[in-house]
């Protein structure tokens, strides 16, 4: 239990000495620190996004040159939020980097000129939650087919289709015991 | 060159080596008894009737919703002049063995023993010429091991 | 990126060809579909087309339980189930903060090596297959998974789709000859990598086709956001396994297998290499495997974790496997994203054909090793 | 003109239908024979049982596929140059049966002697690429014309190594004449004082045969078939009859010219059927290390096999041909002109070898282990974040 704790607080120390890396890193980009589970997470504004994870990536100290992932949650009333997984492959730390985006605007500044793995995940975020990249290079749908634009099928209120579940003749679900 | 040759070495070795082919349909292979195939219910050898009660548990935890339960009254409980002690039993079972994902949840869930992953042969050799013919009713559920026929193996 | 000197260029009028290469192709690995731009058989640009195996498997967890889900995440890696489980049910721990007996967690190890060796076999004969070997690297290499697939059989019940791993250990135990049997396949791989090394690896055609093809240097490798060997061949040591240790990594001796060209002949011999370091591991695993309980003490029937977020990475045979679960309570997660290594991977294949032969651009594509339900999800 | 198959004197058209019609039939049931070998043979190179299941030990695999070929639909795709496409099959099989007329299988055990022989048969062989680029070009299919212009590619190149070859063997036995090739080499066989040509030779019949390492025309991760693609039933199965009747043929040639047919080492005095067992014996040498090196080779690149052809087998095989005939021009004793011929043939044998190995270059060292400090783990992150 003790290495536990003491993993614990070095994970602490380490989120800390990020942050102050990343506090200072982002100067004039309002961010904002909340802990999570594994990783930092930074929230920034999305009129701010790609002039910060620009700063991110430069930043000789930090260096996030390595995108994991890039996706997004849908909040339902809340909008959507824009994840960014980064990784420093040189000083091996980890960040998360969060904008939440209103519902009425779902649209943010594409990060395909800061990583150029960003293209494909933006794709994909664009056709399935409907979020628009502002300066993607090749805003197609990747997964779906091309001409399906208004569906966006990772959403909250995207209805499941609907699978025939009875089996045997005769048989409905009014039937089953409360 | 010498990788060539290093190349023709190695499958010329292999020339000589015992073939690895089990001839399938002619003889199988024995199966671990941990082989999971399709679902089956268990038949209460005891009593003369099935473990299973009805009481939806699996119906529920099933991911692709493969399943369909209905239970009913048991007429073989001692309340009915019977020597079950169980009040409820199956009416009813359908396992859609085109969808199922042979997942083992059922079996996970199952508070009484009463549905296992038949780990026969007759399991994985289940192709028909229609869909509608993978639905097995209760009946064919139960036939293998009613019968004697497989012996289940349910992790603890 | 190769370029091929082409000397009459310009001297007289010449149209492209324009090549569709799958989705039903042999050499495709699944149902990926590349249209190529061809002079002559040079190939001046690439498009590739994916999505053809999309089934929606992440909002189909969303609607899951987290024991249901388990399932899912064997069938978007069909050739590494035991690593994709892996992500999701550590995703789930770390959320539900349960703790995992260490018998489960060794075991744990030794799957999930195990399954990078059947999944790297499964490579080196699909890429033999490529590089234009008639079936015979195919058949080595399906030899030997096929001993590693009975044992897994043997272990969880099932070939291939395992649901073997549950949040907070293992569905079951192993069965009482589990040493024995490992120590079995362990001596048959060992024999399967070296046919496979003894087979390609020096063999002057195979480097003829495959030194100096494909190249990506490692800033562009990582600029894609390219993992595992791909990464690795270009000389980045990125391995989460050494990274960011999970489970009992630290504890282990092995080592890191970077490639110094970062061509189609370095993949390949990259995990070659780690072939040979997973039978390191899965021995040393087996030196530390002790008996005792393989989930904790208290389990809830039905696991409900707090509200959360974490992205739980593993390093698959493939590369970085993710799993990033967002949770609002309750027994499924809010949201679930798949960080598919190949997805990854294959962006770049358009940096890494142009100019190129079409023969290479085929091998290029088997260097990748995609796994085509990974990539779409 | 011996006419006289059957022991005894016939009309010569008659004959010679006779011969014909025995050399077809035999044909079809070699050719059968070949495909259930190769298949039995690849399958213990890659520890498989190859077919068990029809017949005895699947002997009748062949069959079954020639009826179920037979009883398929021959379906031609409607944007398909009909002509073209189907009459593309005759110009692959036609050819390959015409070399036939002059390959010996024992002493005067052959359709026709030819005084040139060698030269006939590489005429002809020859022809059969015409029909690959019908096909290729009649299917309008894409695959299927890069494929056609592969073959052709690689068929042109290699022909001329081919044809090298055998000149300069040729030119050792002193005749075109393939009994007199075979006569000539009563003590010892041509591969011994003619390596190098000798392997020019199973190079190029590689290529000739489109195996691999050669088999880019019809690259089945590549062009999917090449110019098959779009072929089914008999007029695909005309072309495999083909494929599979001139390795047949070949090998008979190789047989004959660089092993010493039916004469070595038993010489000609033997009766008929050690002859036939002695070439059918050879024969099967060079047939099944074409299927050795067909399971063993990854497939070479189109530029590699064009550039390995112009660069290294055909200036070489000149060579060669200029050697031989310089040896032979001043006509040394016997003893001394073999071992001159060995000694040349030998030293440019080392030579295509040696270029082999440094146009490939070494193997790279295996890659680094990166050592641990390199790949730290977790507890140096928090110092590099300072």
């Amino acid at each position: 239990m003790t290495q536990d704790d003491a993993a614990a607080q070095d994970a602490e120390a380490l989120a800390a000495t990020i942050w102050t890396q990343v506090d200072r890193a982002l100067s004039g980009v309002s961010a904002r620190p909340e802990p999570s589970v594994r990783d930092l997470i930074v929230h920034i504004p999305p009129d701010e996004l790609v002039r910060g994870l620009r700063a991110l990536k430069h930043d000789a100290a930090l260096a996030f040159d390595y995108l994991r992932c890039l996706t997004c949650v849908d909040n339902e009333d809340d909008g959507m939020d824009v994840v960014y997984h980064l990784y420093s492959i040189a000083g091996r730390y980890n960040l998360t980097v969060k904008t939440q985006l209103p519902p009425d605007n779902l649209a943010v500044d594409s990060a395909t000129g800061v990583w150029r793995a960003a293209d494909w995940y933006e794709r994909e975020a664009q056709e399935m939650f409907g979020v628009r990249f502002r300066g993607h290079p090749d805003p197609r749908n990747l997964l779906m087919p091309e001409e399906i634009t208004d569906s966006f099928p990772l959403r909250k209120d995207h209805p499941l289709a609907e699978i025939e579940v009875l089996q045997g003749e005769g048989v409905a679900y009014s039937e089953e015991p409360a | 060159m010498r990788g060539l040759l290093k190349s023709m070495g190695v499958t010329l070795a292999v020339f000589a080596r015992k073939p690895v082919t089990r001839e399938y349909p002619d003889t199988h292979r024995p199966l671990p008894e941990r082989d999971r195939a399709f679902p089956l219910l268990l038949w209460d050898h005891d009593l003369d009737e099935p473990f299973c009660t009805g009481c939806h548990a699996c119906e529920r935890a099933c991911p692709v919703e493969c399943m369909t339960v209905l239970m009913k009254d048991n007429p073989n409980h001692r309340t009915q002049g019977g020597d079950s002690t169980r009040r409820k039993i199956v009416d009813k079972f359908w396992i859609d063995y085109a969808r199922c994902m042979r997942c083992n949840i059922c079996v996970e869930v199952c508070n009484f023993d009463a549905i296992a992953m038949n780990n026969t042969w007759q399991g994985h050799e289940t192709s028909v010429y229609d869909r509608a013919d993978l639905i097995q009713d209760l009946p064919q559920l139960l036939a293998e091991h009613k019968a004697g026929a497989i012996k289940p193996w349910v992790p603890q | 990126m190769t370029t091929v000197p082409f000397p009459h260029e310009h001297e007289f009028e010449t149209q492209d060809l324009m090549i569709n290469m799958g989705p039903q192709h042999p050499s495709t690995h699944g149902v990926f579909r590349m249209v190529l731009q061809v002079d002559g058989e040079v190939v001046r640009d690439v498009v590739p087309y994916i999505g053809y195996m999309h089934r929606g498997g992440e909002k189909l967890a969303e609607t899951m339980d987290f024991r249901q889900g388990i399932g899912w995440m064997d069938r978007t890696e069909y050739l590494a189930q035991h690593n994709a489980e892996l992500s999701y049910v550590m995703a789930v721990e770390a959320l539900a903060e349960l703790e995992v007996p260490e018998r489960a967690q060794w075991i744990r190890m030794i799957l999930c090596e195990l399954n990078r060796l059947s999944s790297h076999f499964m490579f080196t004969g699909a890429f033999g297959t490529d590089a234009g070997i008639f079936g015979t690297a195919f058949v080595y290499s399906f030899r030997e998974r096929e001993v590693i697939l009975d044992l897994f059989e043997e272990i969880s019940g099932d070939r291939l789709m395992y649901a073997y791993f549950r949040p907070g250990g293992l569905a079951w135990d192993v069965p009482d000859n589990f040493a024995r049997r490992v120590a079995e396949v362990l001596k048959s791989t060992r024999q399967g990598i070296k046919d496979m090394d003894g087979l390609l690896t020096e063999n002057e055609i195979f480097r003829a086709r495959t030194v100096d093809i494909g190249k990506i240097s490692a800033a562009d490798a990582i600029d894609w956001g390219c993992t595992g060997p791909v990464l690795r061949a270009s000389g980045v040591p990125l391995d989460l396994r050494r990274t960011e240790p999970y489970l009992y990594y630290d504890q282990l001796d092995f080592d890191i297998i970077t490639g110094t060209n970062g061509d189609v002949y370095d993949r390949f011999v990259v995990r070659v290499e780690e072939m040979r370091q997973s039978v390191r591991i899965i021995e040393q695993c087996m030196e530390r495997l002790r008996p005792g309980p393989i989930l904790p003490d208290r389990l809830p029937r039905m696991l409900r974790t707090p509200p959360g977020e974490v992205y739980l990475r593993t390093e698959a045979p493939r590369g970085e496997y993710g799993i990033y679960m967002v949770s609002r309570g309750g027994n499924r997660p809010h949201r679930l994203k798949i960080r598919s290594s190949c997805f990854a991977n294959l962006q770049a294949l358009r940096d890494m054909t142009i100019g190129s032969y079409v023969a290479d651009a085929v091998v290029i594509l088997g260097s990748l090793d995609i796994v085509l339900c990974e990539v779409d999800r | 003109m011996n006419n006289d198959l059957f022991g005894f004197e016939i009309n010569v058209w008659a004959d010679a239908a006779a011969r014909l019609g025995l050399i077809v039939g035999l044909m079809t049931v070699v050719v059968m024979g070949l495909i259930y070998g190769e298949r039995k043979i690849i399958a213990r190179f890659q520890q498989r049982l190859g077919p068990t299941r029809t017949g005895p030990a699947g002997l009748l695999q062949s069959v079954a596929d020639a009826l179920k070929l037979v009883a398929k639909e021959d379906v031609r795709p409607r944007s398909a140059d009909p002509w073209v496409f189907e009459l593309a099959p005759y110009f692959v099989f036609v050819p390959i049966f015409l070399m036939f007329v002059a390959i010996p299988f024992a002493l005067r055990w052959e359709i026709r002697v030819l005084e040139l022989g060698l030269f006939y048969v590489l005429a002809v062989s020859s022809v059969n690429i015409v029909g690959w680029v019908m096909a290729g070009w009649g299917s309008d299919n894409r695959y299927a014309m890069l494929g056609a212009l592969r073959a052709a590619a690689q068929a042109i190149s290699y022909e001329l190594p081919l044809v090298m070859s055998l000149i300069s063997v040729g030119i050792v036995a002193d005749s075109f004449n393939l009994t007199e090739i075979v006569r000539s080499q009563g003590q010892v066989p041509n591969i011994v004082w003619q390596p190098l040509p000798f392997f020019l030779f199973f190079v190029a019949i590689l290529a000739e045969l489109n195996r691999t390492p050669f088999d880019i025309p019809v690259g089945e991760s590549e062009v999917v078939g090449g110019p098959f693609v779009e072929y089914s039933g008999i007029r695909w199965s005309m072309f495999f009859l083909a494929e599979y009747a001139a390795l047949f043929i070949l090998a008979l040639l190789g047989a004959a010219v660089f092993l010493g047919g039916w004469a070595w080492p038993l010489g000609e005095e033997w009766g008929l059927g050690w002859q036939l067992v002695l070439t059918a014996l050879k024969a099967g040498a060079l047939i099944f290390a074409v299927f050795w090196v067909r399971v063993t080779m990854p497939r070479l690149r189109i530029d590699q096999l064009m550039a390995f052809s112009w660069k290294v087998l055909l200036p070489i095989s000149f060579v060669q041909v200029l050697a031989n005939g310089l040896v032979l021009v001043y006509e040394p004793p016997q003893h001394i002109a073999n071992i001159l011929l060995a000694a040349v043939s030998g030293a440019g044998l080392l030579l295509v070898v040696w270029i082999m190995n440094h146009s490939v270059g070494k193997p790279r060292p295996r890659p680094v282990l990166s050592p641990r400090a390199a790949t730290a783990p977790t507890a140096t992150r928090s110092e590099a974040a300072r």
